[in-house]
Protein backbone atom coordinates (compact mmCIF):
# COMPACT_ATOMS: atom_id res chain seq x y z
CA UNK A 1 0.00 0.00 0.00
CA UNK A 2 1.48 3.29 -0.60
CA UNK A 3 1.40 6.73 1.40
CA UNK A 4 -1.71 8.37 -0.79
CA UNK A 5 -3.54 5.28 -0.31
CA UNK A 6 -3.13 5.15 3.51
CA UNK A 7 -3.61 8.89 3.90
CA UNK A 8 -6.68 8.20 1.99
CA UNK A 9 -7.90 5.55 4.33
CA UNK A 10 -7.19 7.70 7.15
CA UNK A 11 -9.34 10.50 5.52
CA UNK A 12 -12.10 7.88 5.33
CA UNK A 13 -12.23 6.93 8.65
CA UNK A 14 -11.86 10.58 9.91
CA UNK A 15 -15.15 10.93 8.14
CA UNK A 16 -16.91 8.42 10.02
CA UNK A 17 -15.43 9.55 13.11
CA UNK A 18 -16.78 13.02 13.03
CA UNK A 19 -20.04 11.73 11.73
CA UNK A 20 -20.26 10.01 14.42
CA UNK A 21 -19.60 13.03 16.78
CA UNK A 22 -22.27 15.40 14.63
CA UNK A 23 -24.88 12.54 15.73
CA UNK A 24 -24.08 11.54 18.87
CA UNK A 25 -22.82 14.81 20.31
CA UNK A 26 -25.79 16.93 22.17
CA UNK A 27 -23.85 20.03 22.65
CA UNK A 28 -23.84 22.25 19.72
CA UNK A 29 -20.41 23.27 20.09
CA UNK A 30 -19.19 19.24 20.17
CA UNK A 31 -21.14 18.94 17.19
CA UNK A 32 -19.43 22.35 15.33
CA UNK A 33 -15.83 20.50 16.23
CA UNK A 34 -17.26 17.24 15.18
CA UNK A 35 -18.02 18.75 11.45
CA UNK A 36 -14.85 20.11 11.14
CA UNK A 37 -13.43 16.65 11.53
CA UNK A 38 -15.43 15.55 8.33
CA UNK A 39 -14.08 18.36 6.69
CA UNK A 40 -10.58 17.04 7.43
CA UNK A 41 -11.15 13.70 6.13
CA UNK A 42 -12.88 15.24 3.15
CA UNK A 43 -10.06 17.16 1.90
CA UNK A 44 -7.68 14.58 2.84
CA UNK A 45 -9.56 12.33 0.48
CA UNK A 46 -8.92 15.74 -2.00
CA UNK A 47 -5.21 15.14 -1.09
CA UNK A 48 -4.74 11.88 -2.24
CA UNK A 49 -6.14 12.79 -5.35
CA UNK A 50 -4.21 15.56 -5.76
CA UNK A 51 -0.75 13.62 -4.99
CA UNK A 52 -2.17 10.51 -7.30
CA UNK A 53 -2.45 13.18 -9.94
CA UNK A 54 1.24 14.29 -9.71
CA UNK A 55 2.43 14.94 -13.35
CA UNK A 56 4.40 17.47 -15.16
CA UNK A 57 6.55 18.00 -12.38
CA UNK A 58 3.80 18.71 -9.93
CA UNK A 59 4.25 16.72 -7.53
CA UNK A 60 0.39 16.85 -7.05
CA UNK A 61 -2.48 17.74 -9.46
CA UNK A 62 -2.78 21.51 -8.51
CA UNK A 63 -6.25 21.84 -9.01
CA UNK A 64 -7.81 19.33 -6.16
CA UNK A 65 -5.52 21.33 -4.22
CA UNK A 66 -6.69 24.95 -5.23
CA UNK A 67 -10.45 22.92 -4.32
CA UNK A 68 -9.11 22.55 -1.01
CA UNK A 69 -7.73 25.96 -0.18
CA UNK A 70 -11.25 27.09 -1.22
CA UNK A 71 -13.17 24.77 0.71
CA UNK A 72 -10.81 25.45 3.95
CA UNK A 73 -11.59 29.05 3.94
CA UNK A 74 -15.42 28.12 3.16
CA UNK A 75 -15.52 25.80 6.22
CA UNK A 76 -14.01 28.50 8.06
CA UNK A 77 -16.57 31.10 7.24
CA UNK A 78 -19.26 28.06 8.10
CA UNK A 79 -17.83 27.28 11.65
CA UNK A 80 -17.88 31.21 12.62
CA UNK A 81 -21.48 31.54 11.25
CA UNK A 82 -22.18 28.59 13.54
CA UNK A 83 -20.76 29.53 16.54
CA UNK A 84 -22.05 33.17 16.23
CA UNK A 85 -25.57 31.24 15.91
CA UNK A 86 -25.17 29.41 19.01
CA UNK A 87 -23.88 32.31 20.87
CA UNK A 88 -26.73 33.94 19.97
CA UNK A 89 -28.98 31.21 20.95
CA UNK A 90 -26.96 31.02 24.41
CA UNK A 91 -27.48 34.74 24.92
CA UNK A 92 -31.10 34.43 24.32
CA UNK A 93 -32.47 31.80 26.01
CA UNK A 94 -29.51 31.17 28.99
CA UNK A 95 -28.94 27.77 27.62
CA UNK A 96 -27.09 26.34 24.65
CA UNK A 97 -28.75 22.89 23.57
CA UNK A 98 -30.58 22.13 20.56
CA UNK A 99 -33.65 20.07 22.55
CA UNK A 100 -36.86 21.64 21.70
CA UNK A 101 -38.38 20.72 24.50
CA UNK A 102 -37.99 21.58 28.51
CA UNK B 1 21.18 11.92 5.81
CA UNK B 2 16.97 12.33 4.65
CA UNK B 3 16.64 8.99 6.80
CA UNK B 4 18.00 10.14 9.33
CA UNK B 5 16.00 13.44 9.59
CA UNK B 6 13.04 11.58 9.22
CA UNK B 7 13.90 8.89 11.76
CA UNK B 8 14.14 12.21 13.96
CA UNK B 9 10.96 13.36 12.77
CA UNK B 10 9.09 10.80 13.65
CA UNK B 11 11.26 9.89 17.40
CA UNK B 12 9.89 13.89 18.16
CA UNK B 13 6.20 13.05 16.74
CA UNK B 14 6.33 10.31 18.75
CA UNK B 15 7.63 11.95 22.03
CA UNK B 16 4.64 14.77 21.81
CA UNK B 17 2.63 11.81 21.12
CA UNK B 18 3.30 10.78 24.60
CA UNK B 19 3.03 14.05 26.20
CA UNK B 20 -0.73 14.25 24.63
CA UNK B 21 -1.37 11.51 27.21
CA UNK B 22 -1.24 14.49 29.74
CA UNK B 23 -4.15 16.15 27.68
CA UNK B 24 -6.19 12.94 28.68
CA UNK B 25 -5.31 12.99 31.66
CA UNK B 26 -5.87 16.83 32.71
CA UNK B 27 -6.17 17.29 35.78
CA UNK B 28 -6.23 20.99 34.93
CA UNK B 29 -6.27 23.40 32.40
CA UNK B 30 -2.70 24.25 32.93
CA UNK B 31 -1.55 20.93 32.30
CA UNK B 32 -3.11 20.49 29.18
CA UNK B 33 -2.10 24.09 27.91
CA UNK B 34 1.43 23.01 28.43
CA UNK B 35 0.72 19.65 26.65
CA UNK B 36 -0.60 21.44 23.66
CA UNK B 37 2.63 23.60 24.08
CA UNK B 38 4.48 20.32 24.01
CA UNK B 39 2.87 19.36 20.67
CA UNK B 40 3.36 22.67 19.20
CA UNK B 41 7.25 23.40 19.81
CA UNK B 42 7.52 19.44 18.74
CA UNK B 43 5.07 19.86 15.54
CA UNK B 44 7.05 22.63 14.47
CA UNK B 45 10.46 20.91 14.95
CA UNK B 46 9.09 17.61 13.43
CA UNK B 47 8.03 19.60 10.40
CA UNK B 48 11.42 21.40 10.06
CA UNK B 49 12.82 17.95 9.75
CA UNK B 50 10.60 16.95 7.66
CA UNK B 51 11.51 19.90 5.21
CA UNK B 52 14.88 18.87 5.39
CA UNK B 53 14.64 15.42 4.40
CA UNK B 54 11.82 15.42 1.76
CA UNK B 55 14.01 19.04 0.50
CA UNK B 56 10.83 20.75 0.15
CA UNK B 57 12.40 24.19 1.49
CA UNK B 58 9.01 25.86 0.56
CA UNK B 59 7.42 24.38 3.63
CA UNK B 60 9.86 26.47 5.67
CA UNK B 61 6.90 28.99 5.66
CA UNK B 62 4.43 26.14 7.05
CA UNK B 63 6.58 26.41 10.75
CA UNK B 64 6.86 30.05 10.17
CA UNK B 65 2.98 30.06 10.15
CA UNK B 66 2.89 27.16 13.12
CA UNK B 67 4.92 29.40 15.36
CA UNK B 68 2.91 32.63 15.17
CA UNK B 69 -0.59 31.02 15.28
CA UNK B 70 1.09 28.61 18.09
CA UNK B 71 1.48 32.04 19.59
CA UNK B 72 -2.02 33.24 18.67
CA UNK B 73 -3.65 30.35 20.57
CA UNK B 74 -1.80 30.36 23.19
CA UNK B 75 -2.75 33.87 23.87
CA UNK B 76 -5.92 32.88 23.19
CA UNK B 77 -5.91 29.77 25.86
CA UNK B 78 -4.64 32.01 28.69
CA UNK B 79 -6.95 34.91 28.02
CA UNK B 80 -10.23 32.45 28.19
CA UNK B 81 -8.89 30.49 31.15
CA UNK B 82 -8.17 34.18 32.95
CA UNK B 83 -12.12 35.07 31.85
CA UNK B 84 -13.78 32.17 33.25
CA UNK B 85 -12.05 32.41 36.59
CA UNK B 86 -12.88 35.83 36.73
CA UNK B 87 -17.04 34.49 36.04
CA UNK B 88 -16.46 33.22 39.35
CA UNK B 89 -15.81 29.81 38.93
CA UNK C 1 33.38 18.95 4.06
CA UNK C 2 29.66 18.12 3.54
CA UNK C 3 30.47 14.85 6.09
CA UNK C 4 31.61 16.71 9.02
CA UNK C 5 28.38 19.20 8.43
CA UNK C 6 26.76 15.89 7.95
CA UNK C 7 28.02 14.82 11.40
CA UNK C 8 27.00 18.39 13.24
CA UNK C 9 24.01 17.77 12.29
CA UNK C 10 23.20 14.17 12.98
CA UNK C 11 25.07 15.51 16.70
CA UNK C 12 22.96 18.61 17.41
CA UNK C 13 19.14 16.67 16.11
CA UNK C 14 20.35 13.86 18.48
CA UNK C 15 20.98 15.79 21.56
CA UNK C 16 17.39 17.90 20.51
CA UNK C 17 15.60 15.22 19.73
CA UNK C 18 16.80 13.98 23.53
CA UNK C 19 15.26 17.45 25.45
CA UNK C 20 12.26 16.21 23.56
CA UNK C 21 11.95 13.07 25.38
CA UNK C 22 13.59 14.64 28.49
CA UNK C 23 10.33 16.91 28.15
CA UNK C 24 7.86 14.17 27.68
CA UNK C 25 9.30 12.37 30.71
CA UNK C 26 8.94 15.22 33.06
CA UNK C 27 5.63 16.13 31.97
CA UNK C 28 4.46 12.76 32.31
CA UNK C 29 6.32 11.94 35.59
CA UNK C 30 6.72 15.25 37.44
CA UNK C 31 4.03 15.38 40.79
CA UNK C 32 2.71 18.81 40.20
CA UNK C 33 1.92 21.97 37.63
CA UNK C 34 5.46 23.68 38.56
CA UNK C 35 7.93 20.91 37.47
CA UNK C 36 6.04 20.10 34.49
CA UNK C 37 6.50 23.19 33.45
CA UNK C 38 10.34 23.31 34.76
CA UNK C 39 10.58 19.82 32.27
CA UNK C 40 8.41 21.22 29.23
CA UNK C 41 10.44 24.79 28.73
CA UNK C 42 13.34 22.84 28.24
CA UNK C 43 11.99 20.35 25.65
CA UNK C 44 10.43 23.29 24.12
CA UNK C 45 13.70 25.90 24.15
CA UNK C 46 16.77 23.56 24.33
CA UNK C 47 14.97 21.04 22.11
CA UNK C 48 13.79 22.95 19.21
CA UNK C 49 17.45 24.98 19.73
CA UNK C 50 19.48 22.36 18.88
CA UNK C 51 17.14 20.49 16.11
CA UNK C 52 16.92 23.92 14.47
CA UNK C 53 21.32 24.66 14.81
CA UNK C 54 21.70 21.11 13.37
CA UNK C 55 19.45 22.04 10.35
CA UNK C 56 21.47 25.58 10.18
CA UNK C 57 24.37 23.57 8.59
CA UNK C 58 22.19 22.00 6.31
CA UNK C 59 20.62 25.03 4.34
CA UNK C 60 21.76 27.44 1.69
CA UNK C 61 21.79 30.91 1.80
CA UNK C 62 21.77 32.78 4.35
CA UNK C 63 17.57 33.89 3.90
CA UNK C 64 16.94 30.28 4.58
CA UNK C 65 18.97 30.12 7.97
CA UNK C 66 17.26 33.22 8.97
CA UNK C 67 13.47 31.60 8.52
CA UNK C 68 14.89 29.15 10.59
CA UNK C 69 16.52 30.54 13.24
CA UNK C 70 12.91 33.47 13.35
CA UNK C 71 11.13 30.12 13.59
CA UNK C 72 12.83 29.59 17.22
CA UNK C 73 13.04 32.84 18.24
CA UNK C 74 8.82 32.73 17.79
CA UNK C 75 8.51 29.50 19.08
CA UNK C 76 11.05 31.12 22.36
CA UNK C 77 8.11 34.09 22.43
CA UNK C 78 5.24 32.39 22.78
CA UNK C 79 6.77 29.74 24.71
CA UNK C 80 8.08 32.35 27.71
CA UNK C 81 4.78 34.11 27.71
CA UNK C 82 2.85 31.33 27.91
CA UNK C 83 4.79 30.05 30.86
CA UNK C 84 5.33 32.84 32.46
CA UNK C 85 1.36 32.90 32.49
CA UNK C 86 0.60 29.19 33.47
CA UNK C 87 2.93 29.28 36.17
CA UNK C 88 1.19 32.88 37.38
CA UNK C 89 -2.02 30.38 37.22
CA UNK C 90 -0.81 27.60 39.20
CA UNK C 91 1.21 28.87 41.67
CA UNK C 92 -1.23 29.04 45.34
CA UNK C 93 -2.79 32.44 45.63
CA UNK C 94 -1.50 33.57 42.46
CA UNK C 95 -3.83 35.45 39.75
CA UNK C 96 -3.83 35.28 35.88
CA UNK C 97 -2.07 37.99 34.31
CA UNK D 1 6.29 4.70 4.45
CA UNK D 2 7.03 3.93 8.97
CA UNK D 3 6.67 7.72 9.23
CA UNK D 4 3.22 7.85 7.37
CA UNK D 5 1.91 5.12 9.29
CA UNK D 6 2.78 6.50 12.72
CA UNK D 7 1.61 10.05 11.55
CA UNK D 8 -1.92 8.75 10.48
CA UNK D 9 -1.99 6.45 13.60
CA UNK D 10 -1.60 9.75 15.43
CA UNK D 11 -4.00 12.06 13.43
CA UNK D 12 -6.54 9.32 13.92
CA UNK D 13 -5.42 8.84 17.69
CA UNK D 14 -6.67 13.04 18.26
CA UNK D 15 -9.18 12.58 16.05
CA UNK D 16 -10.50 9.88 18.33
CA UNK D 17 -9.96 11.45 21.22
CA UNK D 18 -11.51 14.98 20.30
CA UNK D 19 -14.85 13.24 19.79
CA UNK D 20 -14.52 10.87 22.96
CA UNK D 21 -13.29 13.74 25.28
CA UNK D 22 -15.67 13.98 28.27
CA UNK D 23 -15.12 17.80 28.62
CA UNK D 24 -15.77 20.26 25.92
CA UNK D 25 -11.94 22.41 26.32
CA UNK D 26 -9.98 19.32 25.96
CA UNK D 27 -11.58 18.48 22.38
CA UNK D 28 -11.34 21.77 21.42
CA UNK D 29 -7.60 21.69 22.22
CA UNK D 30 -7.62 18.08 20.57
CA UNK D 31 -8.66 19.68 17.33
CA UNK D 32 -6.19 22.63 17.32
CA UNK D 33 -3.72 19.43 17.78
CA UNK D 34 -5.66 17.79 14.83
CA UNK D 35 -5.07 20.57 12.58
CA UNK D 36 -1.46 20.54 13.13
CA UNK D 37 -0.81 17.14 12.46
CA UNK D 38 -2.75 17.87 9.60
CA UNK D 39 -0.75 20.47 8.17
CA UNK D 40 2.44 17.45 8.44
CA UNK D 41 0.07 15.16 6.72
CA UNK D 42 -0.19 17.92 3.74
CA UNK D 43 3.55 18.45 3.58
CA UNK D 44 3.82 14.80 2.61
CA UNK D 45 0.89 14.52 0.39
CA UNK D 46 3.61 17.28 -1.38
CA UNK D 47 0.77 20.01 -0.84
CA UNK D 48 3.00 22.37 0.85
CA UNK D 49 0.19 25.40 -0.26
CA UNK D 50 -2.87 22.90 1.24
CA UNK D 51 0.22 22.94 4.17
CA UNK D 52 0.28 26.61 4.85
CA UNK D 53 -4.09 27.14 4.20
CA UNK D 54 -4.40 24.38 7.45
CA UNK D 55 -1.87 25.24 9.52
CA UNK D 56 -3.17 29.23 9.46
CA UNK D 57 -6.91 28.56 8.71
CA UNK D 58 -7.81 25.25 9.95
CA UNK D 59 -5.56 25.31 13.02
CA UNK D 60 -4.88 28.40 14.40
CA UNK D 61 -7.78 30.71 13.71
CA UNK D 62 -10.61 27.79 13.94
CA UNK D 63 -8.71 27.03 17.16
CA UNK D 64 -8.92 31.02 18.75
CA UNK D 65 -12.53 30.93 17.67
CA UNK D 66 -13.82 27.87 18.77
CA UNK D 67 -11.97 28.60 22.56
CA UNK D 68 -13.38 31.88 22.56
CA UNK D 69 -17.23 30.14 22.09
CA UNK D 70 -15.73 27.63 24.77
CA UNK D 71 -14.95 30.57 26.56
CA UNK D 72 -18.71 31.89 26.81
CA UNK D 73 -20.65 28.69 26.99
CA UNK D 74 -18.45 26.94 29.74
CA UNK D 75 -21.18 26.20 32.20
CA UNK D 76 -24.10 24.93 30.07
CA UNK D 77 -21.61 22.30 28.70
CA UNK D 78 -21.61 20.00 31.26
CA UNK D 79 -25.77 20.33 31.21
CA UNK D 80 -25.92 19.56 27.86
CA UNK D 81 -23.76 16.89 28.07
CA UNK D 82 -26.49 14.91 29.80
CA UNK D 83 -28.77 14.90 27.07
CA UNK D 84 -26.89 12.35 25.60
CA UNK D 85 -28.74 10.00 23.40
CA UNK D 86 -29.31 5.98 24.52
CA UNK D 87 -27.34 3.31 23.15
CA UNK D 88 -29.73 1.88 20.67
CA UNK D 89 -29.27 5.31 18.62
CA UNK D 90 -25.53 5.32 19.75
CA UNK D 91 -24.92 1.83 18.05
CA UNK D 92 -27.17 2.79 14.95
CA UNK D 93 -24.83 6.02 14.39
CA UNK D 94 -21.93 3.79 14.68
CA UNK D 95 -22.53 1.45 12.04
CA UNK D 96 -23.99 3.92 9.87
CA UNK D 97 -20.62 5.65 10.21
CA UNK D 98 -18.71 2.34 9.71
CA UNK D 99 -20.68 1.99 7.04
CA UNK D 100 -19.61 5.65 5.38
CA UNK D 101 -15.87 4.67 6.40
CA UNK D 102 -15.83 1.49 4.72
CA UNK D 103 -17.88 2.95 1.36
CA UNK D 104 -15.01 5.77 1.19
CA UNK D 105 -12.13 3.17 2.00
CA UNK D 106 -13.09 1.19 -1.12
CA UNK D 107 -13.31 4.55 -3.38
CA UNK D 108 -9.80 5.11 -2.12
CA UNK D 109 -8.70 1.60 -2.69
CA UNK D 110 -10.59 1.26 -6.08
CA UNK D 111 -9.55 4.58 -7.52
CA UNK D 112 -9.08 4.10 -11.22
CA UNK D 113 -5.18 3.94 -12.38
CA UNK D 114 -3.73 5.88 -13.72
CA UNK D 115 -4.87 8.63 -11.94
CA UNK D 116 -6.27 11.26 -14.00
CA UNK D 117 -5.00 14.66 -13.86
CA UNK D 118 -5.33 18.49 -14.93
CA UNK D 119 -1.55 18.90 -14.34
CA UNK D 120 0.03 18.70 -17.46
CA UNK D 121 -2.73 21.01 -19.19
CA UNK D 122 -1.81 23.68 -15.78
CA UNK D 123 1.67 23.12 -16.69
CA UNK D 124 1.39 23.66 -20.37
CA UNK D 125 -0.62 26.85 -19.97
CA UNK D 126 0.87 28.29 -16.60
CA UNK D 127 3.61 30.38 -18.72
CA UNK D 128 0.68 32.37 -20.03
CA UNK D 129 -0.51 33.48 -16.32
CA UNK D 130 3.15 34.54 -15.65
CA UNK D 131 3.43 33.39 -12.50
CA UNK D 132 5.10 30.38 -10.63
CA UNK D 133 3.61 28.39 -8.48
CA UNK D 134 0.36 26.12 -10.04
CA UNK D 135 -1.93 26.46 -7.36
CA UNK D 136 -1.75 30.20 -7.23
CA UNK D 137 -2.23 29.85 -11.16
CA UNK D 138 -5.31 27.95 -11.06
CA UNK D 139 -7.38 29.62 -7.96
CA UNK D 140 -6.51 33.29 -9.89
CA UNK D 141 -6.57 32.24 -13.39
CA UNK D 142 -8.23 29.01 -14.72
CA UNK D 143 -10.70 28.92 -11.39
CA UNK D 144 -10.79 32.19 -10.85
CA UNK D 145 -14.63 31.98 -10.73
CA UNK D 146 -14.57 29.80 -7.75
CA UNK D 147 -12.16 32.26 -5.78
CA UNK D 148 -14.33 35.34 -6.52
CA UNK D 149 -17.65 33.17 -5.39
CA UNK D 150 -15.61 32.55 -1.86
CA UNK D 151 -14.64 35.72 -1.21
CA UNK D 152 -18.59 36.46 -1.78
CA UNK D 153 -19.47 33.71 0.54
CA UNK D 154 -17.31 35.07 2.98
CA UNK D 155 -18.90 38.00 3.15
CA UNK D 156 -22.26 36.48 3.16
CA UNK D 157 -21.09 34.90 6.31
CA UNK D 158 -19.87 38.00 7.98
CA UNK D 159 -23.64 39.66 6.70
CA UNK D 160 -25.27 36.32 8.45
CA UNK D 161 -23.41 36.77 11.76
CA UNK D 162 -23.83 40.63 11.29
CA UNK D 163 -27.72 40.28 11.34
CA UNK D 164 -27.66 38.17 14.33
CA UNK D 165 -27.03 41.39 16.28
CA UNK D 166 -29.67 42.68 18.27
CA UNK D 167 -31.48 45.81 17.07
CA UNK D 168 -30.14 48.55 20.00
CA UNK D 169 -26.49 47.90 19.26
CA UNK D 170 -26.46 47.87 15.94
CA UNK D 171 -23.73 49.71 14.15
CA UNK D 172 -21.92 48.95 17.39
CA UNK D 173 -18.43 47.59 17.94
CA UNK D 174 -18.44 43.57 17.86
CA UNK D 175 -17.18 41.44 20.10
CA UNK D 176 -15.95 42.80 23.80
CA UNK D 177 -13.37 45.27 25.13
CA UNK D 178 -10.22 44.22 26.25
CA UNK D 179 -8.42 46.56 28.48
CA UNK D 180 -4.42 46.94 28.27
CA UNK D 181 -2.56 46.40 30.56
CA UNK D 182 0.90 48.14 29.43
CA UNK D 183 2.90 46.16 31.88
CA UNK D 184 1.48 43.01 31.18
CA UNK D 185 3.29 39.80 29.56
CA UNK D 186 0.64 39.25 27.15
CA UNK D 187 1.10 42.89 25.84
CA UNK D 188 4.54 42.69 25.72
CA UNK D 189 4.09 39.53 23.43
CA UNK D 190 1.83 41.18 21.36
CA UNK D 191 4.03 43.33 20.56
CA UNK D 192 6.37 41.84 19.46
CA UNK D 193 4.84 39.57 17.80
CA UNK D 194 2.09 41.74 15.83
CA UNK D 195 5.08 43.36 13.16
CA UNK D 196 6.61 40.15 12.95
CA UNK D 197 3.44 38.59 11.83
CA UNK D 198 2.88 41.35 9.36
CA UNK D 199 6.27 40.72 7.73
CA UNK D 200 5.11 37.40 7.36
CA UNK D 201 2.09 38.04 5.64
CA UNK D 202 3.73 40.19 3.18
CA UNK D 203 6.29 37.79 2.57
CA UNK D 204 3.84 34.70 2.05
CA UNK D 205 1.85 36.63 -0.71
CA UNK D 206 4.90 38.14 -2.33
CA UNK D 207 6.34 34.72 -2.47
CA UNK D 208 2.79 33.50 -3.26
CA UNK D 209 2.86 34.45 -7.06
CA UNK D 210 6.15 32.11 -7.62
CA UNK D 211 6.35 29.91 -4.36
CA UNK D 212 3.95 28.24 -1.85
CA UNK D 213 1.64 30.81 -0.40
CA UNK D 214 -0.79 33.27 -1.54
CA UNK D 215 -4.04 35.75 -0.17
CA UNK D 216 -5.61 33.62 1.81
CA UNK D 217 -2.64 32.26 3.87
CA UNK D 218 -1.55 35.87 3.53
CA UNK D 219 -5.34 37.05 4.66
CA UNK D 220 -5.43 35.12 7.92
CA UNK D 221 -2.19 35.87 9.32
CA UNK D 222 -2.86 39.55 9.24
CA UNK D 223 -6.41 38.34 10.65
CA UNK D 224 -4.50 36.73 12.89
CA UNK D 225 -2.30 39.33 13.97
CA UNK D 226 -5.33 41.82 14.14
CA UNK D 227 -7.06 39.71 16.42
CA UNK D 228 -4.30 39.36 18.53
CA UNK D 229 -3.63 42.99 18.97
CA UNK D 230 -7.64 43.24 20.27
CA UNK D 231 -7.62 40.45 22.34
CA UNK D 232 -4.58 42.04 24.38
CA UNK D 233 -6.40 45.46 24.01
CA UNK D 234 -4.31 47.27 22.36
CA UNK D 235 -6.70 48.06 19.03
CA UNK D 236 -10.67 47.80 19.91
CA UNK D 237 -12.62 46.62 16.75
CA UNK D 238 -14.00 49.30 14.49
CA UNK D 239 -18.07 49.84 14.61
CA UNK D 240 -19.75 47.93 11.85
CA UNK D 241 -21.00 51.24 10.51
CA UNK D 242 -17.96 52.48 10.01
CA UNK D 243 -17.78 53.56 5.84
CA UNK D 244 -13.95 53.05 5.50
CA UNK D 245 -14.69 49.11 6.91
CA UNK D 246 -17.39 48.65 4.28
CA UNK D 247 -15.21 49.73 2.00
CA UNK D 248 -12.19 47.84 3.10
CA UNK D 249 -14.78 44.45 3.23
CA UNK D 250 -16.00 44.63 -0.12
CA UNK D 251 -13.02 46.50 -2.48
CA UNK D 252 -11.30 43.34 -2.94
CA UNK D 253 -13.90 41.36 -4.71
CA UNK D 254 -15.02 44.96 -6.32
CA UNK D 255 -11.37 45.18 -7.93
CA UNK D 256 -11.41 41.28 -8.86
CA UNK D 257 -15.36 41.91 -10.48
CA UNK D 258 -14.08 44.80 -12.04
CA UNK D 259 -11.24 42.90 -13.64
CA UNK D 260 -13.25 40.28 -14.84
CA UNK D 261 -15.94 42.17 -16.21
CA UNK D 262 -13.09 43.98 -18.03
CA UNK D 263 -11.97 40.75 -19.23
CA UNK D 264 -14.97 40.91 -21.50
CA UNK D 265 -13.41 44.05 -23.43
CA UNK D 266 -9.65 42.73 -22.97
CA UNK D 267 -9.60 39.12 -23.89
CA UNK D 268 -13.17 38.64 -24.90
CA UNK D 269 -13.96 36.62 -21.78
CA UNK D 270 -15.33 37.02 -18.08
CA UNK D 271 -12.15 37.23 -15.96
CA UNK D 272 -9.45 36.49 -19.07
CA UNK D 273 -6.67 38.09 -18.66
CA UNK D 274 -4.86 39.45 -21.66
CA UNK D 275 -1.58 37.54 -21.47
CA UNK D 276 1.19 39.93 -21.75
CA UNK D 277 -0.63 41.57 -18.23
CA UNK D 278 -2.10 38.39 -16.46
CA UNK D 279 0.56 38.91 -13.94
CA UNK D 280 0.19 42.72 -13.51
CA UNK D 281 -3.70 42.22 -13.20
CA UNK D 282 -3.14 39.01 -10.98
CA UNK D 283 -1.30 41.43 -8.61
CA UNK D 284 -3.28 44.01 -8.98
CA UNK D 285 -6.44 41.91 -7.62
CA UNK D 286 -4.55 39.95 -5.03
CA UNK D 287 -3.66 43.11 -3.09
CA UNK D 288 -6.67 44.72 -2.22
CA UNK D 289 -8.28 40.66 -2.06
CA UNK D 290 -5.86 40.20 0.73
CA UNK D 291 -6.68 42.84 2.63
CA UNK D 292 -10.46 42.62 2.31
CA UNK D 293 -10.24 38.90 3.13
CA UNK D 294 -8.22 39.79 6.29
CA UNK D 295 -10.47 42.33 7.47
CA UNK D 296 -13.49 39.67 6.95
CA UNK D 297 -11.23 37.05 8.58
CA UNK D 298 -10.40 38.99 11.29
CA UNK D 299 -14.74 40.51 12.00
CA UNK D 300 -15.73 37.21 11.39
CA UNK D 301 -13.89 36.05 14.70
CA UNK D 302 -14.99 39.29 16.02
CA UNK D 303 -18.79 38.19 16.08
CA UNK D 304 -21.86 40.10 15.72
CA UNK D 305 -21.75 43.55 17.32
CA UNK D 306 -22.02 43.82 21.08
CA UNK D 307 -21.79 47.24 22.24
CA UNK D 308 -23.91 50.57 21.04
CA UNK D 309 -21.93 52.53 19.07
CA UNK D 310 -21.11 55.98 21.20
CA UNK D 311 -23.57 58.92 19.79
Amino acid sequence: MSSPTLYGLCGAVLVGLGLFGLIVHPQPLRKIVAFNLIGGGVFLLFGVVARRGAAAGFGGDPVPQALVITGLVVAFAATALAVALLLRLFHETGRATLRSDG
Amino acid sequence: MADFLLAAAGFVLAMVALGLVRILRGPGDADRIMAAQLLGTGGIAALLLLVEAMSVPAAVDVALILALLAAFVSVAFVKGAARTEADGA
Amino acid sequence: MSLGLDVLTILAVCAGAFFFLAGTVGLLRFPDALCRLHALTKADNLGLGLIVLGLLFQVEGPFAALKLISVWLLTLLAGATVTQLIARTARPGGTPE
Amino acid sequence: MAFDTGLAVLVLGVAVWTITARDTFAAVVGFVAFGLLLALVWVRLAAPDVALTEAAIGSGVTGGLLLGAHTHLRRTETAAAGELPGAALRLAAAVLCAMVSAGLAAIVLLLPEPAPTLAPQVAANIATTGLGNPVTAVLMAYRAVDTLLETVVLLLALLGIWSLAPDRVWGGFPGPHHDADPQGVLTFAAQLLVPVGILVGVHIIWDGSVAPGGEFQAATILAAMWILAAMVGLVDAPPVSRRWLRILLVAGPAVFFAIGLAGFAMAGAFLAYPPPYAKLLILTIEIPLTLSIAATLALLVAGPPERAPQR
